[in-house]
């Protein structure tokens, strides 16, 4: 059963230094007030585990608590280069960030893995391309029955996944729609998990076949309305486009990315008070 | 029909929504792929099933996407599923006619890099990477590429193959057992070029209007091939121009109003 | 694009004999409907893949529709058993019936490696099962990572799947709800497909991530309402637990379910005929 | 407490629904199990999240399904998956504290064959097949089996093993490295048998009021150990016989119902 908590109090209990950690989301419902609370609490040698790695995963590298990316896609999409991402992997700072380098199916296939209690993810994949040359845990099987080779990836298997979803009901039941990328693999594929969510509602009224993560395979749901800004959460906020083109600004220079996470993620107490704090700023420019 | 003026890209955009079959399903990178697709569907090709690996099948969205998972791409989407079902049962499986890709840079055989420019472990520059391009390029019944031409991007020797177009050229390809039959077409802003039946080489087999073939030539990291008899792209309609201008004008409006 | 045509057509045109043909269903909409109609059509020399052959499978069987099963769990649920797969299996009535069987975990694995594009599934099964010894498609491998033993079975790859869904749409897109089964997985591992559906609406009306096949995934979809009776259609009409307690009767001898197959089945031309036939014979006991 | 009656049956339903630990996710076969698992539900294990094959995750259904899929166990879940995700993410996943299974044959290390009697090319009676059953016994944490005792049921030697308990004994289940430790009781409508912790050979640990032991014995079709102190199993409390009764004259109505 979920403990329906405060997210600094999930994050204090459930995410420890050194700790593989998956924050999921495809584009939509990206954990940014989870990824805040991580670098308030300054977690330290993190593996981050995710897909299509952006602004987020900029600001966890940036803010010094990864020593290690698995991912298939690191950009901001639609606008260009992570450049925290690329000064840690490029130049090192603020400190030396090692990569496993997959392509999409390889971590879509590895995820469904580690859901699976499978030890390994198979994949017609990485045909012809580079990756497995640079990637040690890209290895080729055969097909006991045509004798075909076939792709195989480690089972994504992390300490901690953490997502956002639209609704959980007072029991911790949690429910998501549209975009729903690799979630619901991340979550059953962890030993721990944190569901960030924009309501807590009596009855969660899902449709048919919704993707529902019972209440029994979460342990912390947290109520973080707008918790995925400035990713969007269908039902309730479109994309906030402008803030993923000014990141680019923010976060070309060390200095002005310093001085950003300094005021608005560790110079605030929640992601409440980060909103008002970039509100703030936009007022005065 | 009156003289219009066009802007290289716009050439280039349109070329690449011509070669896309109506009634296509078509899996879809962002940038210049989705524009074109994106074209396509509002001109010769309304029933095209345009697919993006964020889960979205069948989408219409009346803007360009910003990124890929927009809100519009799902919630005008005739299904939306989970990326491992994308990637599994709808690319793997082999239910896409066509793919779609940009890229950083092409080698002569349309193998292409997103990866990195310089040594892997000691990166000029680091690019986004993979995300889908290495099974899009494997898995589709068929490939376009679209990109700007010029001797960074057109190279010699890729610094890292991402995705394999023909490899070494030949038949490597057909060795190698891919699903796909690969890339069909690379669309540029100078021209088309199109893989040579025996050997795979890109061969320039279309040049669009006011572009030298000297101009290609020297856009290009290594001495390109040129066919005997070169088409010349037909310039863009009055109507294809407008409804991109259109989209255009739709897409900036709608992603400046978000602050 | 799916053609929307009469179901004596799309059996006429796309099922051949000597197929491999799959008729899913798990309990919920089964295709009864179809099954039937291949018996009128008297289908021979049919591989019939199923997870849970159960009363339409029995009638296919003893139709003599069929050569060999692919199969997990033979029985008439909540009854017991499948006379006519037993006499076919135990004595060769009316024909030889050779069988390929499986765990339900591995029929499941096998439908989504054939959905997938692979030749086999990996599953973590068959561990200290005596099914391996009389399976030859069971076969082992091991984790290239951890050195693992995992459970490989090859991909279904029906020529033909039937399944029948709640709706459609005039372009032939399907929408299903409920238990799903292996619906899914078994129309996208076949190279051709045929839907019996309750309703054709102008619009689907699906919920976000509903399970939908889209109109160029199917070959053809037919109009059938009731087409899953004796089993249900959630939203529709309710399981006939009567008659499948009635099976048991009817199926037990082999001159009464000669006798029934010939009046309500081969007897009549379509499924409504069939509807009529059985109540007309309910009236008169 | 009043003297009440009641069938051995019903003791053996009731004295299974008691070995469910309340919030326990329960992964339920059709049958005995299905019935002991409702009971169980509704008297001390209100929060037991009852799962079935066909794709349901805590089901609440009103009357004892007639089949593995009936309407009201979708109808009334947490949520409805499709069979290839409840066999990977949610079985094999690991995520399953107790199976309870039934079988048409069990041997003394719990063994259970649920696919043929004779031989399996040429059955004397061919049963079922293994449905879910064989992945059941191996992930769930815990396995439950419940059937009625007889010497035709409980064999010295199985037919055809077609779900593993504890193999030839000792550690030879640990040896192939099952993700889940096994039977932990079988519940029969004469007692309660439990693996022996060094051998694990069934044992004889509780018998039912009324039943003496040298029934069991004769049940059994291998010589039956028996526990140095045997309980007594508790008989059924007029609550729990008038749940169970409720539940199946409510069942009853409701399947005649439909024709």
């Amino acid at each position: 059963m979920a403990s329906i908590v405060q997210l600094n109090e999930a994050v204090r209990d459930l995410v420890r230094d050194g700790d593989v950690v998956a924050l999921e989301g495809f584009t939509h419902l990206i954990p940014f007030a989870a990824g805040h609370e991580i670098i308030r609490q300054q977690r330290r040698n993190l593996t981050l585990v995710r897909m299509t790695p952006d602004v987020i995963y900029d600001q966890l590298i940036g803010a010094g608590c990864a020593s290690r990316l698995v991912f298939s896609w690191g950009g901001n999409p639609g606008v260009g280069s992570l450049h925290r991402l690329r000064d840690a992997v490029e130049k090192a700072w603020p400190a030396p960030l090692a990569i496993e380098e997959h392509a999409h199916a390889g971590m879509a296939a590895a995820y469904a893995a580690g859901a699976s209690g499978l030890p390994f993810g198979l994949l017609r994949g990485y045909l012809g391309s580079d990756l497995p040359k640079v990637n040690p845990n890209v290895r080729f099987i055969e097909c006991p029955f045509t004798g075909e080779r076939l792709a195989a990836v480690p089972a994504v298997r992390p300490d901690v996944a953490v997502v956002h979803a639209q609704k959980a009901d007072r029991r911790g039941n949690v429910l998501m729609w549209g975009l729903v990328g690799v979630q619901k693999e991340a979550v059953l594929a962890a030993k721990r998990s944190i569901v960030t969510v924009e309501e807590i509602v009596d009855d969660l009224g899902a449709p048919p076949n919704a993707v529902v993560l019972p209440t029994w395979v979460v342990n912390a749901v947290c109520h973080v309305p707008g918790g995925a800004f400035p990713s969007y959460a269908q039902g309730y906020y479109a994309r906030n486009n402008a803030f993923y083109k000014q990141w680019d600004e923010v976060s070309r220079d060390r200095d002005s990315f310093t001085a950003w996470i300094d005021r608005h993620v560790k110079g605030t107490s929640d992601f409440a008070g980060f909103r008002r704090s970039i509100e703030e700023a936009a007022g005065h420019v | 029909m009156s003289e219009t003026t066009y802007t290289s890209d716009e050439m280039m955009t349109i070329a690449a929504a011509r070669m896309v079959r109506n009634g296509a399903a078509l899996f879809v990178g962002i940038g210049l792929p989705s524009a074109a697709a994106n074209l396509a569907l509002r001109t010769h090709a309304p029933d095209t099933i345009l697919i993006y690996e964020s889960g979205t099948i069948g989408a219409k969205p009346t803007v360009l996407p910003l990124s890929i998972g927009d809100g519009e791409l799902s919630e005008t989407a005739d299904s939306v599923v989970s990326v491992p079902e994308m990637f599994a049962y709808w690319l793997q499986g082999g239910r896409i006619d066509l793919g779609f890709l940009g890229a950083a840079q092409i080698d002569r055989y349309a193998n292409i890099n997103t990866t990195v420019i310089g040594d892997y472990h000691k990166p000029k520059v680091r690019l986004p990477g993979a995300g889908g391009a290495p099974e899009i390029a494997a898995s589709c019944k068929e490939v376009l590429i679209t990109l700007r031409q010029n001797n960074r991007a057109f190279v010699d020797t890729l610094d890292f193959v991402t995705s394999a177009g023909f490899l070494t050229g030949g038949d490597s390809r057909e060795q190698l057992r891919f699903p796909g039959k690969g890339p069909t077409a690379v669309i540029t802003d100078l021209g088309i070029l199109t893989p040579d039946p025996v050997t795979k080489e890109l061969t320039l087999t279309s040049i669009h209007p006011g572009v030298e073939v000297e101009a290609v030539r020297k856009a290009t990291g290594w001495p390109l091939k040129v066919a005997d008899t070169l088409d010349v792209t037909a310039p863009p309609t009055a109507h294809e121009l407008s409804v991109l201008r259109d989209l255009q004008e739709r897409t900036a409006r709608a992603h400046a109003g978000q602050a």
